[in-house]
């Protein structure tokens, strides 16, 4: 389909800010407040879906292709498996730490100061070891995942010129 | 771990028993006595001759295509028996999902009364 | 009695679902009941998570309220993502079908013959 | 060794989460070289074999040893006696599906380097073979019912993407919507019984689930919720109905996979029933006269019931099929029909008093016949694949005289024909020995049934060596060559191993195939693993 | 009414009841009595913050006490694009 009206278009503009800021606090916070990757990732996804409505998915294939995001997704993936799989080598990392895959390996730990804490309910972001990462890796995939989806289905199911 | 003699254990079911090594000895030499037989056959068979020639009862020989018997033909009597059996089957399999679906809700309804009533 | 009622939505969440799949002949109504019967899974995972009087479990300090079973949550959490993820498949390869037959209809697109 | 222990330590994690990461990687892959693609694919999965094997070295040392691997934390459970994280369990039944399951992968993913290379896409057909390949390991191997309800929609998703490979026909894109059709409501369902049995015992893990069972009203919905939707995804009649056309639509190193995938439904009922549900089996469940009825008998009927329906419904239409691969599905209808047999023939007799020696043995053939309905419709499914790359064309009626030009695709599908009618000496006689035997001590009738069909699916194979490899040369087939070294290497990997399990049965039978049924029999070792001695 | 509706009405009443008996057998909606309390919930409910140290309950058991369903989930939906990009994809090279 191609692109909408003016005031579409404006509205867009104004709104997408907002929606991106708000996905992107949502997966930042996902260990303090309500939801994480997935929700902010749906957040943000939508967001874009919504750019894809108001300028038309071909306008929007020019500037990025599925391919592209494809790619981020798979980094996304890569990373939140990544994170999986560091809980077994940190066994060769700190000594008499018999690690699992997916180990919360960040927390109950001294060596690496980082979301090392134990939260205790003060909204404290420097909290739950690698779950925040987590997070940040599934949103995200999730980002990638769902416009790579939309952004497919509406570009073969568009109108073409001449018909 | 694997012994040698683990090799040549044989299978023993309740009732019976089955090996593939005696079974492929017996069928060997079943095999070297049809050769004999075979080969106490009639001498004058020659090659090359008026023998070998396909003989259709006088009629004249068809080319490749016609002579190849096609695979919806082979059990054609097989089929005409069981064509009361194959309308249901064909009635039966229709390629439509809401019949797939539904086939699963008629075994889900057949297994509660089974097991909600017993 | 009064306290089932969430249950018994479940059910009819999914015997609608069922309806649609097995009575419909339009391939998206049929999307929409196999929807429906995963709203109803969905449902009745998030009911199992309720406690009476109880909060999200959402620690905050110096408050110690009973609080909802976080289980659940998280299964129905992973349940919907799985959900999307079937619904997009299903709706590219309707968009597929149609190229091909011209038709939603599940009757007129027929079963293989040779 | 101090690498190769850790690495058996990890096993059950790395079995699965290797071809995840390599599915991961490989649109990352597939930028730079196609052929490094293809090698970086078959790496992964020969690595996770070696890992499978050394698994299973590990379990069949010691007699009764069970690997359980907790992910995130060192104890299976917390103090109080709480499995509340996930867990896998193998045993002796796991680790004999995931073999199969290698072999299967080992050889789909050897034969795709030919067999698909002239195909566009083929970065994410990779892609989402690695993740049917992760996703048929994790059912096989999970311990937890919610993470069993994950890995099937893993599988389910990928296998319907890549029946719809070939998208400019539209069966096969119908083909991948009835799929996904059938699988979605059969896992939703699943998923259903899944959370009565949370709400009622507030737990998810299967050892914990079975020790705390009550047999009430809910865990009968339950049950019977669970065997239908895994008996619709295994393609039993009259269930069946997708699976010869996905079967038939998948290009053929999808279908070899495929095969596997049915395997681990029908693994996943086995485990239900005689796991979950072990303790609960011989429960009584009524009275008539003096004769009580218990649960095992009940069930054991119907799914005999079921099982006969099968093996007649698809021996039929196989003999009556025209298209090759839709034949072959049918015929795999038909070999499930037989574990199933050999099943619930156990289930009636292996927990009685007087003769469950019988129902062991019954078990004993039937899972059995699982590893030998693996390979040798694998192999016949590999052998169409072959002919339609070398003819393209997949309807009897237009094939013919084959042998005179493919010679090694002939010996094997000879191989895979003998193996799948139960002759002698291939692997599929002595299974079906046992099945017959079996089964007659149990009922007469039964084993008759069960040879009459095996002559019936002799005759169905006989009909495909006739129309498709025999008979005069055919002009259009003249320049047809020999298909590609890998797809023959495939072949050949499957073929030799039907071969040696049929040169040694009893071998096969003494070492992988009894710690399963053991496995299966007995599942208050299964839950003494998890939750301490019972 | 052919012979294919009226066999799918009767056995999906015969379910519909079934699932109806489920419902009204499951334990009342919101209130755990002393045979069925929720022990595994409890466990998680207090001790998830020394464990884990997140604040929120449900991404603690989301991302670690049942971290392996969430990278079954992102797999998922890897699939699903996989997937929808495969059935989109150009068929000439």
């Amino acid at each position: 389909m191609s692109g909408m009206s003016r005031i579409v278009k404006t509205i867009t503009n104004v709104a997408f800010p907002i929606v991106l800021i708000y996905g992107l606090y949502v997966i930042a916070h996902g260990h303090l407040t309500p939801g994480g990757g997935f929700q902010g990732g749906a957040v943000v996804a939508s967001g874009l879906a919504m750019l894809l409505v108001a300028y038309g998915s071909i306008w929007v294939i020019g500037k990025v292709k599925e391919k592209q995001l494809s790619i981020l997704e798979s980094i996304g993936a890569i990373g939140f498996i990544g994170l999986a799989f560091l809980g077994i080598l940190m066994v060769f990392i700190y000594s008499s730490f018999q690690g699992n895959f997916f180990n919360n390996f960040l927390i109950n730990q001294n060596e690496i100061p980082l979301f090392n804490e134990i939260g205790a309910g003060l909204a404290n972001i420097n909290t739950a070891g690698v779950i925040p990462l987590m997070n940040f890796a599934v949103g995200l995939k999730v980002i990638a995942g769902l416009f790579a989806i939309v952004l497919v289905m509406a570009y073969a199911t568009r109108i073409k010129e001449g018909k | 771990m694997i012994e040698i003699q683990d090799f040549l254990r044989t299978l023993a079911t309740n009732s019976g028993f089955w090996n593939p090594l005696i079974w492929g000895i017996i069928i060997f030499i079943a095999l070297l006595i049809a050769y004999i037989i075979r080969g106490r056959g009639k001498k004058e068979y020659k090659k090359q001759t008026e023998q070998t020639k396909v003989f259709l009862s006088g009629n004249p020989e068809l080319e490749k295509e016609e002579m190849h018997v096609k695979a919806s033909n082979v059990y054609w009597g097989f089929m005409e028996s069981f064509k009361w059996l194959y309308n249901g089957l064909e009635k039966m399999h229709t390629g439509n999902v809401s019949d797939y679906i539904l086939w699963f809700v008629i075994i889900l309804g057949i297994f509660f009364i089974i097991l909600g009533v017993i | 009695m009064i306290y089932n009622i969430p249950y018994i939505a479940v059910a009819a969440l999914i015997l609608i679902g069922l309806y649609a799949v097995i009575f419909k002949r339009n391939l998206i109504k049929i999307v929409i009941g196999i929807t429906l019967i995963e709203n109803g899974v969905n449902l009745f995972l998030i009911t199992l998570a309720f406690r009476e009087g109880s909060i999200a479990p959402i620690y905050r300090e110096g408050q110690n309220q009973i609080m909802s079973l976080p289980v659940p949550h998280a299964l129905t959490l992973t349940s919907i993502v799985i959900g999307v993820a079937v619904l997009a498949l299903m709706l590219s390869l309707i968009i597929h079908l149609y190229r091909h037959y011209n038709t939603l209809d599940a009757h007129k697109i027929g079963r293989e013959q040779e | 060794m101090n690498i190769i222990d850790d690495i058996i330590l990890h096993s059950p994690a790395l079995i699965v989460a290797i071809p995840l990461l390599g599915a991961f990687l490989t649109p990352l892959v597939s930028k730079i070289n196609d052929k490094l693609r293809n090698i970086f694919v078959i790496f992964i999965v020969l690595f996770t074999s070696a890992i499978v094997l050394l698994l299973a070295n590990d379990i069949y040392l010691v007699c009764g040893k069970i690997h359980t691997y907790v992910f995130g934390g060192n104890a299976p459970i917390t103090e109080g006696g709480f499995a509340i994280r996930i867990l896998f369990e193998v045993d002796g039944l796991n680790i004999f599906m995931a073999l199969i399951a290698t072999i299967l992968a080992i050889a789909g993913v050897i034969y795709s380097w030919a067999f698909m290379k002239e195909n566009t896409g083929l970065d994410k057909y990779y892609t989402l073979y690695l993740l049917m390949i992760a996703g048929m390991y994790g059912m096989i191997l999970t311990g937890d019912m919610f993470n069993f309800f994950v890995f099937l929609e893993i599988t389910s998703i990928a296998s319907c993407a890549l029946i719809a490979f070939w998208t400019n026909k539209g069966k096969a894109i119908d083909a991948g919507f009835k799929y996904i059709v059938v699988s979605a409501t059969g896992a939703l369902f699943v998923l259903f019984a899944i959370a009565i049995l949370y709400g009622q015992y507030n737990a998810l893990n299967m050892a914990v689930l079975a020790s705390k069972i009550q047999f009430s009203f809910l865990d009968k919905i339950a049950l019977v919720i669970l065997i239908s939707g895994l008996a619709m995804k295994a393609g039993i009649v009259p269930m069946h109905m997708w699976l010869p056309d996905a079967y038939g639509r998948a290009p053929a190193s999808v279908t070899l996979i495929l095969v596997g995938v049915t395997q681990a439904s029908l693994y996943g009922a086995l485990r239900m029933i005689f796991t979950l549900y072990g303790g609960k089996l011989t429960t009584t469940m009524n009275q008539i006269g003096d004769v009580s009825i218990d649960l095992n008998l009940v069930l054991g009927i119907f799914i005999v019931g079921l099982a006969l329906l099968t093996i007649f419904i698809g021996v039929l239409m196989a003999l009556k099929e025209n298209n090759f691969k839709r034949m072959i599905a049918f015929a795999a209808v038909a070999e499930i029909g037989y574990m199933i047999l050999a099943i619930g023939a156990a289930l009636t007799t292996v927990f009685s008093t007087n003769d469950a020696g019988t129902g062991m043995m019954a078990l004993k053939g039937g899972v059995f016949h699982i590893l030998n309905d693996a390979l040798d419709v694998g192999l016949l499914f590999l052998v169409a694949g072959a002919i339609y790359y070398a003819t393209k064309e997949t309807s009897l009626n237009q094939l013919g005289g084959l042998a005179r030009n493919m010679k090694y695709t002939t010996i094997f599908f000879l191989i895979g024909l003998l193996a799948v009618s139960g002759m002698p000496p291939m692997n599929g006689f002595a299974s079906k020995l046992i099945i017959y035997e079996s089964t007659y001590q149990v009922n007469p009738i039964l084993s008759i049934i069960a040879i009459l069909c095996s002559i019936l699916l002799l005759a169905v194979f006989v009909k495909v060596f006739h129309s498709a490899f025999l008979g005069p040369k055919l002009p259009k087939f003249d320049n047809v060559k020999e298909v590609p070294k890998s797809m023959l290497l495939a072949m050949g990997i499957i073929a030799t191993i039907i071969i040696f399990i049929g040169l040694f049965p009893d071998m096969v039978v003494n070492y992988i195939v009894q710690p399963a049924v053991n496995a299966l029999t007995n599942n208050s070792n299964y839950i003494s693993n998890v939750i301490g001695g019972i | 009414m052919n012979k294919r509706n009226f066999a799918a009405v009767i056995f999906f009443a015969i379910v519909g009841a079934f699932l109806l008996f489920t419902a009204l057998m499951m334990h009342p909606f919101g209130n755990f009595n002393e045979e069925n309390t929720p022990e595994m919930d409890e466990y998680i409910i207090d001790n998830t913050q020394n464990e884990t140290g997140a604040d929120n309950g449900v991404t603690a058991v989301v991302f670690d006490y049942r971290g392996f369903d969430t990278l079954g989930e992102a797999t998922v939906l890897f699939t699903a694009v996989a997937g929808v990009i495969l059935v989109f994809r150009r068929l000439k090279k």
